[in-house]
């Protein structure tokens, strides 16, 4: 299936959640929708016969300084297509419902979104840090971080 | 007792029960440094490797470079564990491992204490080593110390049992505890010795394969009371760090390694007595006298010794539940049903 | 019969490996014994493009940065000072260029160094190449620092100072060249004034009559309060003075 | 945190306590600074934790500080044994962004590499596997063959073990003279010993009962943790890019994709996983045998479609290859300047890891370090 296909089916189940579809140069087709339904949508995806999304291959947040975007790249390993799907949340406090449930293969990559963006994700079983100390401060990937002098007292050295 | 040529030499007064013990004792470090080189070589030309080879001419002084190095090591005695039995353990282990060496005939007429029950002394003692690493397991007070030492508990004892059905067929055979005994029965060539069903008429072909399955299980039983691989389960390297001895350091662990050393030599001596003719050569009388004798003991020992380390560098180790599965269903009842033939067989003889 | 199968198959595969390891035992061996009897320098092992130490041949070097600026891990510093024109031995480079660059300090940190080679790549004269060394441990961090630079510190400073010397000499120069300028720009100046005011007149004349009659009285009252200060001033000055006097 | 049981036996009753145990950062066979928080009943586990970051190093913010060739250094330190196969799928990537069209020569000269760094991969998988249940000897042979396959990559790039040696649109130099028979001769004893390993390890009796039932991975449970490589052909499903989604020159040769079947226990254990790798290094040899085949003698400019500064235009990229160890693919943001906006890698060993406390709960500690080495993690590619 293509993206537009998929794109059509999804606007025809989800109507106003599915934001809009972006076909460009230098870019992989990406369907944007909107962050409060993205569980709903992706077990759509997984569980319709012929889109058949079974493989979350990777999940990423992104810092677009405007907003923060959570990008699923989704693939199916019988009918061997792929899709990504875009959601932004707020630049102020951004949350999302988890796809944990939907594929198990989330539930690292959001602690990992998590812990480089202070994106939350909610419903998600065990939400901490995965990579930073557990009581490391700020979201490192976050483009207005500031790398810290100190950490427990002891001099970051860069 | 009269055969032991140190009573001739020196008759019965302090000298003598010291050489009694200085004779084995020096043996022993000997021996030990050497299996240790022997380890070390062996493992190496196994993988195509050099092995040591910057100490001494091709490297043959490297064990006593480690014995040095582990003498110089700090003696860390963790904070929390109970210091008294810790500081025991190895000890413990080393006894228990050198005392075999008590009975032991290395030649016809040189054994240290001459006991009637040899076999059941050397069995007997033998068991000392569980002692030791559950002391030192659970004294150091360390998760994976007493994950290892419940294992080594639990597989020690198993395998004794195997190992004693073996050496009571054995007893069958010779109808004697004494291990002079069962030796001078396997007198007159390597025809006659246990692993071929010893001393008689032709018709011992019959039991011939109950006697090399017992020579087996006992080789492989005692492969287990020496924590090797494949059964090295109590030391695990990649699952429990060390085992019983992860705690230990300097000549704490030194000990521990002596006394695998010394165990490996003790089940390979009473293999030996038991099933390869001890001393005997295995010409019959030729090259039969008392230093050939020796001679002979000593390197049918240490051939088992090499087939030990052989099979460490060979095979994988095993998983607790699989070394139970051995010892409890496969060793101990082919080793009973080759114990009740054996037992039918000297009946009838 | 499983039973039996398991324990023969026990066994025989453990044969069966036996007589591997057994071939091993004495078959030959693969390792060597590094240093002395195999070294991959001097056995010829090393191949001609590996990546081991850096080194930086002086000769070549002209200060460009771009070694320091293609690193990823930033190991490199390079410090330069221009070559003054007065000075006469110059050594010419390797590629038979003028030197335009004192390198008064090219340190590399192999500590820091990832041997990826990108540095190597982009020099322009190929001063900065990859040697056969790889043996080159130290105790001491502070020694993994390489300094290449050729130049003692009394040179640098000689350099230093001739160049701050030519830079003196240059900024007098062009303090005089400026000045020179400003006059003849002074001599030029008077009738550009006049076309400006030309000029000037010309937007005034644009512009509608009563907004420049507007102005001039602005420009009236500004200069009358100019003036009126100015006596302000000059008065306070005076009595300042007088108080200072007292 | 531990929790205590009442057991009813005959003789009155027993309190017994699960332990609670913790594996690494340094522990003997954790392949790394892993830490695991193992719950123990007896030699049961019950619970794993595992705790990653130890060996962080900020590889995705660093990268948005570097320009794009300096990223390929970065890259291959993420997973270090397998470095070629992580270079690929960045520098496609970039190639893609920037239009660039391969020659068929370098595609034959990465492809070549990548299979060869496969076999070192696998090697090396292979011989920890070995030894994390206690087999030392097989683990030498196959470090002595991977030593090789080393010696022949510093040849070719001048570096053993980081290469940065697959440049974006190019190579950083061509390959020696002698690289055909070199990869023949590889080939050759990589055959031999893997036939020895076979029936000093992999046929041993002992490893098939510690391997067989043990650390069983469901197909279903596999796709839906996201597992790939091997771990997920061992399971029986049929996934592998070079063939589903053929990159480079991968539709041009001919082989199999390996998947476990289950011979020895059950479908998707550590013995399936196993196999898997050894046959694979099969399959990467009968490529290595086709290129070499055609590969030209005479050399060319690998450096001609180099670009002299790498400055992508604006545009969002995930791609992908598929590495020894699994599907490795990069997310590259551009905003159209020389530094990436956002570099984002889909690690594979991070993946999978995470199916770790999934699939060795009930079995003994033993099993888990067998599991664990089934699994065939680097933490460098975890942690980044």
């Amino acid at each position: 299936m293509t993206a537009t296909e998929i794109y059509d089916k999804l606007k025809n189940e989800f109507a106003n959640d599915i934001i809009s579809l972006t076909e460009e140069a230098n870019v992989d087709p990406f369907i944007l929708v909107n962050s409060s339904r993205i569980t709903e949508i992706c077990l759509y995806l997984r569980d319709e016969a012929d889109m058949n999304f079974d493989y979350l291959v990777n999940l990423s947040g992104v810092d677009y300084k405007t907003n923060f975007t959570v990008v699923y790249h989704l693939y199916s390993l019988k009918l061997k297509h792929r899709i990504v799907l875009k959601v932004e949340l707020s630049p102020e406090k951004p949350s999302v419902t988890t796809v944990e449930k939907v594929w198990k293969t989330a539930n690292w990559h959001e602690r990992e979104a998590y812990d480089m963006f202070g994106i939350v994700f909610e419903g998600h079983p065990f939400m901490v840090r995965i990579l930073c100390p557990y009581d490391w401060e700020g979201f490192p990937l976050r483009k207005d971080y500031k790398e810290p002098e100190f950490y427990r007292g002891i001099k970051v050295a860069y | 007792m009269e055969q032991n040529f140190v009573y001739k030499l020196f008759g019965d007064g302090i000298i003598m029960y010291s050489l009694f013990v200085i004779i084995p004792l020096t043996f022993l470090l000997i021996y030990a440094l050497i299996a240790i080189l022997g380890e070390l070589k062996i493992a190496s030309w196994v993988q195509d490797r050099l092995g040591p080879m910057r100490t001494g001419w091709k490297g043959v002084l490297q064990p006593l470079a480690e014995v040095l190095k582990l003498m110089q090591k700090e003696d860390i005695v963790p904070d929390a564990a109970n210091k008294p039995l810790f500081n025991l353990a190895p000890y413990v282990m080393f006894t228990g491992a050198f005392a075999a060496f008590a009975a032991i005939p290395f030649t016809m007429n040189f054994v240290p204490a001459h006991l009637n029950i040899g076999l059941f002394y050397i069995f007997a003692v033998g068991a000392f080593a569980v002692i030791g690493i559950v002391m030192g397991g659970w004294a150091s007070n360390n998760k994976y110390s007493l994950l290892g030492a419940m294992r080594g508990v639990s597989q020690m004892v198993s395998y004794e049992i195997p190992i004693a059905l073996a050496i009571l067929s054995i007893a069958a055979l010779a109808g004697s505890l004494d291990l002079q005994e069962i030796i001078n029965q396997q007198s007159g060539g390597f025809w006659n010795w246990n692993i071929l069903g010893g001393n008689g008429s032709l018709w011992k072909v019959l039991v011939i394969p109950f006697t090399l399955a017992l020579f087996i299980i006992h080789f492989v039983g005692g492969l287990a009371e020496t924590n090797r691989i494949p059964f090295d389960i109590p030391e695990g390297e990649s699952e429990i760090v060390a085992g019983y001895h992860t705690e230990y350091s300097g000549m704490k662990f030194a000990m521990f390694f002596f006394a695998e050393y010394a165990n490996m030599f003790t089940v390979s001596a009473l293999i030996t007595i038991c099933f390869l003719g001890g001393w005997q050569s295995p010409f019959g009388d030729f090259l039969n006298q008392p230093l050939m004798q020796a001679v002979w003991f000593i390197g049918k020992s240490c051939f088992l010794v090499f087939v030990q380390i052989w099979l460490r560098w060979t095979l994988p180790r095993l998983r607790v539940d699989q070394l139970m599965y051995v010892s409890w269903k496969v060793m101990t009842p082919i080793a009973f049903f080759c114990f009740i033939a054996i037992s039918v067989w000297s009946m009838l003889r | 019969m499983e039973y039996f199968k398991k324990i023969y198959d026990g066994l025989a595969t453990t044969a069966e490996g036996m007589k591997i390891t057994l071939e091993h035992l004495f078959g030959k061996k693969v390792t060597n014994q590094y240093p002395e009897i195999y070294h991959p320098i001097t056995s010829g092992d090393m191949p001609p493009n590996s990546r081991n130490r850096l080194f930086v041949d002086m000769s070549g070097c002209d200060g460009c940065n771009s070694c320091a600026k293609a690193c990823p891990v930033q190991c490199i510093e390079v410090e330069t000072v221009r070559v003054s024109p007065d000075d006469e031995n110059i050594p010419d480079m390797n590629n038979g260029k003028k030197r335009k660059m004192w390198v008064t300090k090219h340190e590399i940190d192999f500590a820091k160094c990832c041997f990826c080679s990108l540095c190597t790549l982009v020099c322009p004269t190929e001063a900065i190449y990859m040697t056969q060394e790889f043996e080159y441990s130290e105790y001491d961090r502070e020694k993994l620092k390489y300094n290449f630079s050729n130049l003692s510190p009394e040179e640098v400073e000689e350099k230093t100072k001739m160049f701050q010397e030519y830079q003196a000499k240059k900024k007098l120069e062009q303090e005089e060249k400026k000045k020179a300028e400003q006059e003849a720009k002074l001599k030029e100046a008077q009738p550009e004034e006049t076309k400006q005011e030309v000029t000037v007149s010309k937007t005034v004349e644009e512009k509608p009559a009563e907004l420049s009659a507007e102005e001039l009285e602005k420009q009236k009252a500004r200069e009358e309060r100019r003036r009126e200060n100015e006596r302000k001033r000059a008065e306070r000055l005076a009595a300042a003075a007088k108080d200072k006097e007292e | 945190m531990t929790e205590k049981r009442i057991i009813d036996v005959d003789y009155g009753k027993v309190e017994t306590e699960r332990m609670r145990i913790n594996m690494g950062p340094q522990h003997p066979s954790t392949h790394g600074v892993l830490r695991l928080e193992v719950e123990l009943d007896g030699e049961i586990v019950t619970e794993v934790v595992p705790h990653i970051g130890y060996l962080h190093r900020c590889f995705e913010k660093s990268c948005e500080k570097m320009s794009y060739p300096q990223v390929i250094p970065y890259i291959d330190r993420m997973d270090y044994i397998s470095s070629m196969n992580n270079e690929l799928p960045f520098v496609m990537g970039m190639e893609k962004l920037l239009g660039i069209n391969i020659p068929e020569r370098i595609d034959m000269i990465r492809v070549a590499l990548c299979e060869l760094n496969r076999i070192a991969n696998h090697q090396i998988a292979v011989a920890t596997f070995g030894l994390d249940c206690g087999a030392f000897t097989p683990f030498l042979y196959l470090f002595r063959d991977r030593e090789m396959i080393l010696n022949l990559f510093e040849a070719v790039s001048g570096g053993r073990l980081l290469y940065n040696y697959f440049w974006i649109g190019g190579l950083m130099n061509d390959v020696p003279p002698s690289f055909k028979e070199n990869c023949l001769d590889i080939i050759k004893t990589v055959r031999v010993t893997n036939e020895e390993v076979m029936r000093l390890l992999i046929g041993n009796k002992i490893f098939e009962e510690r391997t067989a039932n043990v650390g069983i991975l469901p197909a279903d449970v596999a796709v839906n943790f996201g597992v790939s490589g091997p771990v997920l052909r061992g399971s029986g499903v049929d996934y592998d890019i070079r063939r589903s989604e053929p990159y480079s020159m991968y539709d041009k040769l001919d082989f199999d994709v390996i998947i476990g079947k289950g011979e020895i226990g059950t479908l998707g254990d550590c013995f399936d996983r196993n196999i898997v790798r050894m046959r694979e290094m099969e399959e990467s040899c009968k490529i290595i045998e086709q290129i070499i085949s055609v590969f030209p003698d005479e050399s060319s400019d690998v450096r001609a479609l180099v670009p002299r500064r790498v400055k992508p235009p604006k545009g969002e990229i995930y791609s992908k290859a598929e590495n020894p160890k699994g599907e490795l693919g990069f997310y590259i943001v551009s905003d159209g300047s020389v530094n990436p906006y956002r570099m984002r890698s889909r690690a594979t060993s991070f993946v999978n890891l995470s199916v770790l406390p999934e699939i060795s709960k009930g079995y003994m500690i033993a099993d888990l370090i067998m599991i664990l080495g089934s699994l065939d993690i680097v933490l460098g590619e975890i942690d980044r």
